[in-house]
């Protein structure tokens, strides 16, 4: 029993973090139709810079948070506007495949010139804090993980909601046409969304940072986590992704503790399988009238 | 394009090596170390005047730690740049397709990191593991240690978390068989997929177990991903042995930070502070051409460094490096190497044993075998630093 | 017009396949060379067999991988002990290819019931059940021990040969069937599913049997290639044989050279494989291959953007429109008449 | 050719030429709108109907020929910037944002306003001639039926309180009520010193409430003449206005 | 002309709060020309997407040709001689103008294996596009095509197969007065070869001349059912629809 609450609650913080990783990802690719497989090196890439700030300028990686998240929204707009924007055609959904791949390749390849790729892992003194609640541990570094997912989950939603320019990255995506007779700029709209896109991924990089050794080959393993968790919470719907994340987190988790880690990315796949046949939007997908 | 190298001394020709390694990819920093390791070696021999007269010249491509592409590169290595010798690339996983390629074409495989029982399993007469013993076996040595306590020290439980791959559960694997059949308990046994980034859940488990000693079954990540979780849930076994990781004096130390490390076990062929003759030499020439600090280099580069010893220590024999001649002659008599002497069976097993050593003070020493031990070792292991 | 077109075509075909077939005999004994068109080739014949069900029907599948694993897993726990003279494993290539198609129609039944993205991730999610099942059935496979399949007792210098004229004959399978499958309508019905699978039902289209029919096709190639590939390469591993790079890879080669496209994916693999194996061994050592990979995709795709095929046919299309000012006016009865020769025209300069 | 002279011009087209990709669709249309004047366009299907209003909007550049509003050549802007200009489009298929709420989308009618009061305000001003505005606000415009759909369009075109509006065959889908009110809406506009381009095939009610109607046929302009006369042209009838229509028309 | 071809019994449909369709019976009589109108959101097209089984109804059912069907579905429907158009014409845009018709016009399992465009679909596709004026777009991305235009294809396309019972829904919307004339025709010419239409339409004209009966609906039920000269003086009719 006590081994079982434990490992839910570090599903359920592990999950948090995923849900962070994720939301950029819900946002590009469920919101703006952009598949992004370079989610996960943008992550790395957050987890490079904040390491760089940490081992060069001895700052804490949360605090650097402020200081990646521009950095990357800078990226994220520049990226969407020399390699996104130029794919002017009607399925950007299926091009912007191939085109961030290659980007991820990219990114990952300007990384292992920079950095070595030997596996590196950002230790701040409080890494591997953690507080003794009630006979379970609750590690600092995921804890803060947790809150700062919600706090940037919560942004993300409230500016996709209730702003004019939320309004204008759905409006952009759900008819780009009208959009653009309504005076929307569909171009700067889709780059400030990519950007956005890449600027969660810095703070999730941080974290990812503290909590796991990574090199910059480790995109590929976190892209399709990503994936699967934007696709199981319903596309775009982003407090769908992290209902989906924090299922994924404790189904994981609970599984490689009570029965065996081999069978706990399965029993993961089997879930989200099961739940796409029988909902085949994702658990919060809305169904829309189409064509009909 | 068969055994290229013909025998004479009088040919001045530089003599061609090529080498695929992981340079990116799921194993280029190991990759990279082989290469620091073989390129170091080249540049020593240059300056002695090569081998027999030749220039030694290192070819080394990258396979990205795809078995498609390490084909293609030794096929390419043999047959279009026509080099005189193969060393081995980096992983098991690639030395048994790069193995049949260079056996296909008679040329001898000096191959410093494929140790895993399928490389064995060929039964090729080429090739030649550089390390002590098979990858498999490198545990035995804490089985030894622990089984040498009197029956009332020793642990009565143990857990085993154990990385699916072919080299790390089956360590784990064999020090559990030992374990069992002198009545130590386990309490808790699982492998993990080589994906698994996050190791609480396991710790967890294993905590729960409250095993007496713990064996990770590691590669590098997940040894520090598991030890991060042990001081996160303040778990702290009496033994802890971790196949890889622990024994990198480098990288240990900067993952889990230095007061974390005391009295982890691990094993081990080469280390800085190895007793080792030539080990000293090799350490100023690497840190002269690379810089950093002994503790920096990674055990992969004295194992490559050894492959080319190997071939040196033939020539200096026959007066020949041809293929056929090197298959030969490395199959009978004992090589000393900066990872111990070497003598191998006929599939290219290594007939030696490893090293076990403890972090102890803030540094990696040996433990046992009582005869090469710098310290005696320490139990139960110190409580984490946190 | 079409018999010129047709014979065009023909044309192309004879002299592609003519100079591949040619190659190892031309060039006799320089391995490295039908190495690399080994792998070039089993990339155009993967890519050929994705795009009848990514391309012509729309179902971007990512779990093709788990099919190449099928068959490659078959063959190493066939042959591993012996390979029987060496070609015995070549004789029973359609045996696999069968059993992979029957394998796969309930995968496709149950996952073709979702479309495009969520497809794409049912189907990657096969993929990783596929390579769980593969570590963790050891009696099996091996596990991640792997399985060896036995070495061929091929002389060395022609030892490519067999495995380079299979994976040959495998690509002129894959082209054949997708060659077919466009000129029958087999090709009709996919594309209305690919177009809108809804409607297709409404206008009587076998929706379910064409994309099974596409879907078990496709996956039966790709697991007689993956058979090849383990006799070839020796050894089959869980991590190699059932790996979300090789799906990655026929997807982007199709993407690459044009989606539903007869000679896109083939291009797309002779660009793609070649490159990345040059870049790899130019410049592995200095890092930057990936960078240089990267690069050459993106440049493609933005003077391309709708994959090379398309993209050229589209603007050869648009130019000659333009030269020929072809009215397009269903309402002017009179420019409609004269709108026919002027397409005639376009036929013949083709 | 103006119905009256003296009225001061809006929008001129002169020998403009357009297409997608490389053929062309419209070939040299002239056309003009006088400020508080609607002009109805009627021609066959795939005359370039939508096509010469997706040129005024800057959907599509002209490949020649200028398209002049209020004196200014605006041939060369985007459609930003000729919607600062006072030019609203609604286009013939369906171009509400389907997963937005009617509320959201009518408020995407006001997107380049900066005053949130202003848009505040229009919003109730355009809910109250709409219905549908208030009564459907919070449902997902894509769920709306067809008619519906195409009356929160028209809904969210008023936004801007445009000086030239476009609409492309606003009647389709309409029901026989509201296709009344909306081409009342359509006179009234006018009257209140707005210009309508407007595109029909429901042409009968289209030339009823146009000052003047042009003909377009081919990607030319063919005819044109008030919309009276127009009506009243039995060739004109007979070519596009469809002899069933006026075989029955005493029964209506 | 007495037997009904198809019946809807008691179908309903809810989307959250609002009731599309509420408990609504009607049949159409094989043969005949219904008219099926109603004001804005009334559910008619709900109602097609029902009876056609491409929206799930809460409840009720159809009986077509005699058979109880609960749960229709497009494909089999389709089989059965039961095709639709769409209020919102869909052609696949990425076919050919031409390969659109051939698609629509059926084939059984043998062709599916022959060829994707035969001499004989050619013959017939090209005759259909020759009356609706689009023969020289044969060859063209039907994406292409004008609002009007698609709306002709698609109906186009309908008649290629051979129906017993064509639903169309609002075919002129877009179409220009001449051709829908032409349309007039061919479902008159249809009619009398013995195929029953039920029609959306929003023009009355075209309703009164061409249809008989006419099932009025409003808020999802049935209203008034009657001959268009009854109907159209009917004060329910004119209050909910017609406007006075
Ligand atoms: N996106 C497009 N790409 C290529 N051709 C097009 C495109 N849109 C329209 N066309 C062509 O341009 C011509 C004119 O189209 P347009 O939409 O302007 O016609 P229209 O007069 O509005 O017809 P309708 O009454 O049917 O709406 C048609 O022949 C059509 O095929
Ligand atoms: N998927 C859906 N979700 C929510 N409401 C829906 C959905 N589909 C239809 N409705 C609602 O049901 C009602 C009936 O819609 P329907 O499309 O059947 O009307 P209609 O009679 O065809 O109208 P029109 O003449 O405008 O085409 C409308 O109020 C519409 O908003
Ligand atoms: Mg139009
Ligand atoms: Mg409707």
């Amino acid at each position: 029993m006590h081994a079982l609450i434990q490992a839910i609650i570090l599903g359920i913080l592990t999950g948090g973090v995923y849900a962070l990783m994720a939301s950029g990802q819900t946002l590009i690719f469920g919101i703006m139709k952009v598949v992004n497989l370079a989610q996960g090196a943008f992550v790395v890439l957050g987890a490079y810079l904040t390491y760089t700030l940490f081992v060069q300028f001895g700052m804490d990686p949360f605090a650097s948070v402020l200081i990646t998240t521009p950095l990357m929204f800078l990226v994220g707009v520049g990226l969407q506007w020399a390699l996104i924007r130029p794919l002017h055609s009607d399925d950007v959904a299926q091009l912007s495949l191939l085109v961030t791949f290659a980007l991820a390749l990219g990114v990952e390849g300007i990384l292992s010139f920079a950095y070595s790729t030997t596996l590196t892992n950002i230790q701040p003194k409080y890494a591997n804090f953690s507080w003794t609640v009630v006979g379970y541990q609750v590690n600092l570094v995921r804890f803060c993980a947790f809150a700062l997912s919600l706090v940037v989950l919560a942004v993300l939603y409230l500016v996709l909601k209730r702003t004019k320019f939320g309004r204008a990255v759905r409006a952009t995506v759900q008819n780009p046409m009208s959009a653009q007779l309504l005076g929307v700029n569909a171009q700067r709209v889709s780059a400030l969304g990519f950007g956005l896109g890449a600027a969660t991924a810095a703070s999730a990089g941080s974290v990812f940072g503290m909590l796991n050794a990574f090199n910059p080959g480790s995109h590929y393993d976190l892209i399709s986590r990503l994936l699967t968790v934007v696709v199981l919470g319903g596309l775009g719907s982003i407090g769908g992704s992290v209902v989906a994340a924090l299922v994924m987190g404790v189904a994981s988790s609970v599984v490689s503790a009570m029965a065996s880690p081999i069978w706990s990315d399965f029993t993961f796949f089997i879930v989200l399988l099961l739940v796409l046949l029988l909902r085949p939007r994702g658990l919060f997908g809305a169904r829309t009238r189409g064509a009909l | 394009a068969a055994a290229s190298g013909t025998s004479s001394a009088a040919n001045s020709a530089p003599l061609k090596i090529g080498i695929s390694l992981s340079l990116t990819g799921d194993f280029s920093s190991s990759g990279k170390a082989a290469q620091r390791g073989y390129q170091l070696w080249a540049e020593v021999a240059n300056k002695s005047g090569g081998i027999l007269g030749r220039k030694v010249q290192l070819d080394i491509v990258d396979d990205a730690s795809s078995p498609d592409q390490v084909v293609t590169n030794y096929t390419n290595l043999i047959t279009q740049t026509k080099v005189d010798i193969v060393f081995g690339p980096f992983s098991s996983l690639l030395t048994v397709p790069a193995s049949r390629v260079a056996s296909r074409y008679g040329y001898s495989f000096i191959e410093p990191a494929g140790g895993g029982p399928s490389v064995f399993d060929q039964k090729l007469n080429n090739l030649f593991f550089v390390q002590p013993a098979e990858s498999t076996r490198g545990g035995d040595v804490f089985a030894n240690y622990i089984l040498s306590l009197p029956a009332g020290q020793r642990p009565k439980t143990a857990a085993y978390a154990k990385l699916d791959d072919p080299f790390s559960a089956p360590i784990a694997d064999n020090i559990q068989k030992r374990f069992e059949a002198a009545g130590i308990k386990t309490v808790y046994d699982q492998t993990y997929p080589s994906e698994t980034a996050d190791m609480t859940p396991i710790v967890a488990g294993i905590a729960a177990a409250k095993p007496d000693v713990v064996i990770g079954g590691t590669q590098e990540g997940d040894a520090f991903a598991q030890i991060k979780a042990m001081i996160q849930l303040k778990f702290n076994p009496k033994w802890l042995y971790e196949a890889n990781g622990s024994n990198s004096p480098g990288d240990f130390p900067a993952a889990v930070s230095l007061a974390n490390t005391a009295g982890v076990f691990g094993s081990i062929d080469w280390y800085a502070d190895s007793t080792i003759s030539g080990s000293a030499k090799f350490i100023s020439d690497y840190i002269a051409k690379f810089g950093g600090d002994a503790n920096q280099i990674d055990p992969t580069s004295a194992e490559a460094y050894s492959a080319g010893m190997l071939l040196q220590e033939v020539a200096a024999k026959t007066g020949k490096v041809d293929n056929a001649t090197i298959i030969k002659t490395l199959h009978a008599g004992t090589w000393p190497t900066l990872v111990g002497n070497l003598s191998w069976d006929a599939t290219g097993k290594p007939k030696g044993e490893y090293l076990l050593v403890q972090w102890i003070n803030g540094k990696l020493q040996t433990v046992y075998p009582a005869k090469t031990a710098q310290a005696s070792p320490i139990a139960p292991k110190p409580n984490w630093a946190g | 017009m079409k018999a010129l077109l047709a014979r065009v075509g023909v044309v192309r075909a004879v002299a592609f396949f003519g100079v591949l077939v040619i190659v190892p005999l031309v060039t006799g004994q320089i391995g490295w060379l039908t190495n690399a068109l080994i792998f070039t080739i089993m990339y155009a014949a993967l890519a050929s067999s994705w795009n009848l069900v990514g391309g012509y029907a729309g179902y971007p599948s990512l779990g093709h991988a788990a099919f190449f694993g099928l068959g490659a897993y078959s063959m190493a726990i066939v042959f591993n002990g012996s390979v029987y003279g060496g070609y015995l494993p070549f004789v029973m290539l359609p045996l696999v290819a069968i059993g992979a198609a029957l394998i796969s129609l309930p995968i496709g039944w149950v996952a073709m019931r979702t479309r495009a993205d969520v497809f794409a991730i049912v189907t990657i999610t096969v993929l990783f059940i596929a390579q769980t099942l593969a570590f963790n059935f050891n009696t099996v496979t091996g596990g991640a021990q792997g399985k060896s399949v036995a070495p061929a007792p091929f002389d060395v210098s022609t030892y490519n040969w067999p495995f380079y004229y299979a994976m040959l004959t495998l690509l002129a399978i894959a082209m054949g069937i997708s060659l077919y499958f466009r000129r029958s309508k087999i090709g009709l019905s996919l594309a209305t599913v690919r177009a809108d699978e809804e409607k297709a039902h409404g206008v009587g289209v076998r929706v379910t049997a064409v994309k099974l029919i596409a879907f078990a096709v496709s996956c039966g190639i790709v697991a007689m290639v993956g058979g090849v590939w383990a006799y070839y390469v020796g050894f089959v591993y869980p991590q190699f044989a059932v790996d979300p790079l090789i799906t990655i890879g026929m997807v982007l080669m199709t993407f690459l050279g044009g989606r539903g496209t007869l000679w896109g994916p083939v291009l797309g693999a002779f660009i793609l494989v070649p490159a990345q194996e040059f870049f790899a061994f130019t410049f592995g050592a200095s890092q930057l291959y990936l960078f240089a990979y990267a690069a050459v995709f993106l440049v493609i795709m933005l003077f391309l953007p709708r994959g090379i095929l398309p993209s050229i046919s589209d603007r050869l299309r648009k130019k000659r429109a333009a030269a020929n000012g072809i009215l397009r006016d269903a309402s002017d009865a009179a420019s409609a008449v004269s709108a026919q020769p002027a397409a005639h025209q376009t036929g013949v300069t083709r | 050719m103006a119905a009256n002279t003296d009225a001061e011009i809006l929008l001129t087209l002169t020998d403009v030429t357009a297409g997608y990709g490389a053929g062309l669709i419209l070939k040299g249309v002239d056309l003009s709108v006088n400020r508080g004047e609607s002009v109805c366009l009627i021609g066959p299907n795939g005359a370039g109907k939508s096509t010469v209003l997706k040129t005024i909007s800057g959907l599509l550049r002209p490949k020649s020929g200028t398209v002049v509003f209020a004196g200014t050549d605006i041939s060369a802007m985007t459609s930003r910037q000729r919607l600062g200009r006072g030019i609203v489009h609604v286009p013939q298929d369906r171009s509400l944002f389907p997963g937005m709420t009617v509320w959201e989308n009518v408020m995407m009618g006001g997107f380049i306003l900066s005053d949130p009061n202003l848009v505040r305000r229009r919003m109730e001003e355009v809910a109250d001639a709409f219905p549908i505005v208030a009564k459907r606000r919070s449902s997902a415009a894509g769920s709306l039926s067809g008619g519906e759909q195409k009356q929160v369009e028209l809904a969210r075109s008023l936004m801007l309180d445009p000086a030239l509006i476009l609409l492309d065959e606003p009647s389709i889908g309409l029901d026989p009520k509201s296709r009344t009110s909306v081409f009342a809406s359509i006179a009234g506009l006018a009257k209140t010193g707005r210009s309508v381009l407007l595109v029909e095939q429901n042409a009968r009610s289209g030339l009823a409430v146009a000052h003047r109607a042009a003909v377009l046929e081919a990607g030319v302009v063919a005819l044109t003449g008030s919309g009276e006369s127009l009506l009243n042209d039995p060739e004109v009838a007979r070519l596009y206005l469809g002899a069933g229509a006026s075989a029955h028309a005493p029964r209506s | 002309m007495s037997d009904v071809l198809l019946s809807v019994d008691h179908f309903t449909k809810r989307f959250g709060g609002v009731t599309a369709v509420n408990d609504c019976s009607f049949s159409v009589e094989s043969g005949s020309i219904t008219a099926l109108i109603g004001p804005n959101g009334s559910g008619k097209t709900t109602l097609f997407n029902m009876i056609t089984g491409y929206l799930k109804a809460d409840s009720g059912s159809i009986t077509f040709n005699g058979e109880t069907i609960t749960r229709p579905r497009p494909a089999d429907l389709y089989r059965k001689g039961l095709s639709r158009t769409f209020q919102q014409a869909r052609i696949f845009p990425e076919l050919t103008v031409i390969e659109n018709l051939v698609v629509a016009a059926g084939y059984s399992w043998k062709g599916l294996f022959g060829k994707r465009v035969s001499l004989d679909d050619e013959v017939r596709a090209q005759k259909m596009l020759h009356e609706f004026r689009l023969e020289s777009l044969a060859q063209l991305p039907s994406g292409e095509l004008s609002y009007g235009q698609r709306k002709l294809l698609e109906f186009a396309a309908v008649l290629m197969s051979e129906p017993s019972l064509v639903l169309l829904d609002e075919p002129t919307a877009g179409v220009n007065p001449v051709m829908i004339d032409t349309m007039e025709r061919h479902i008159r010419e249809r009619n009398a070869a013995g195929v029953t239409f039920l029609i959306v339409e929003h023009d009355m004209q075209l309703v009164m001349r061409l249809c008989n009966p006419v099932v009025v609906l409003d808020q999802g039920s049935p209203i008034a059912f009657g001959a268009p000269a009854t109907i159209q003086t009917d004060p329910l009719v004119l209050e909910a629809y017609l406007g006075s």
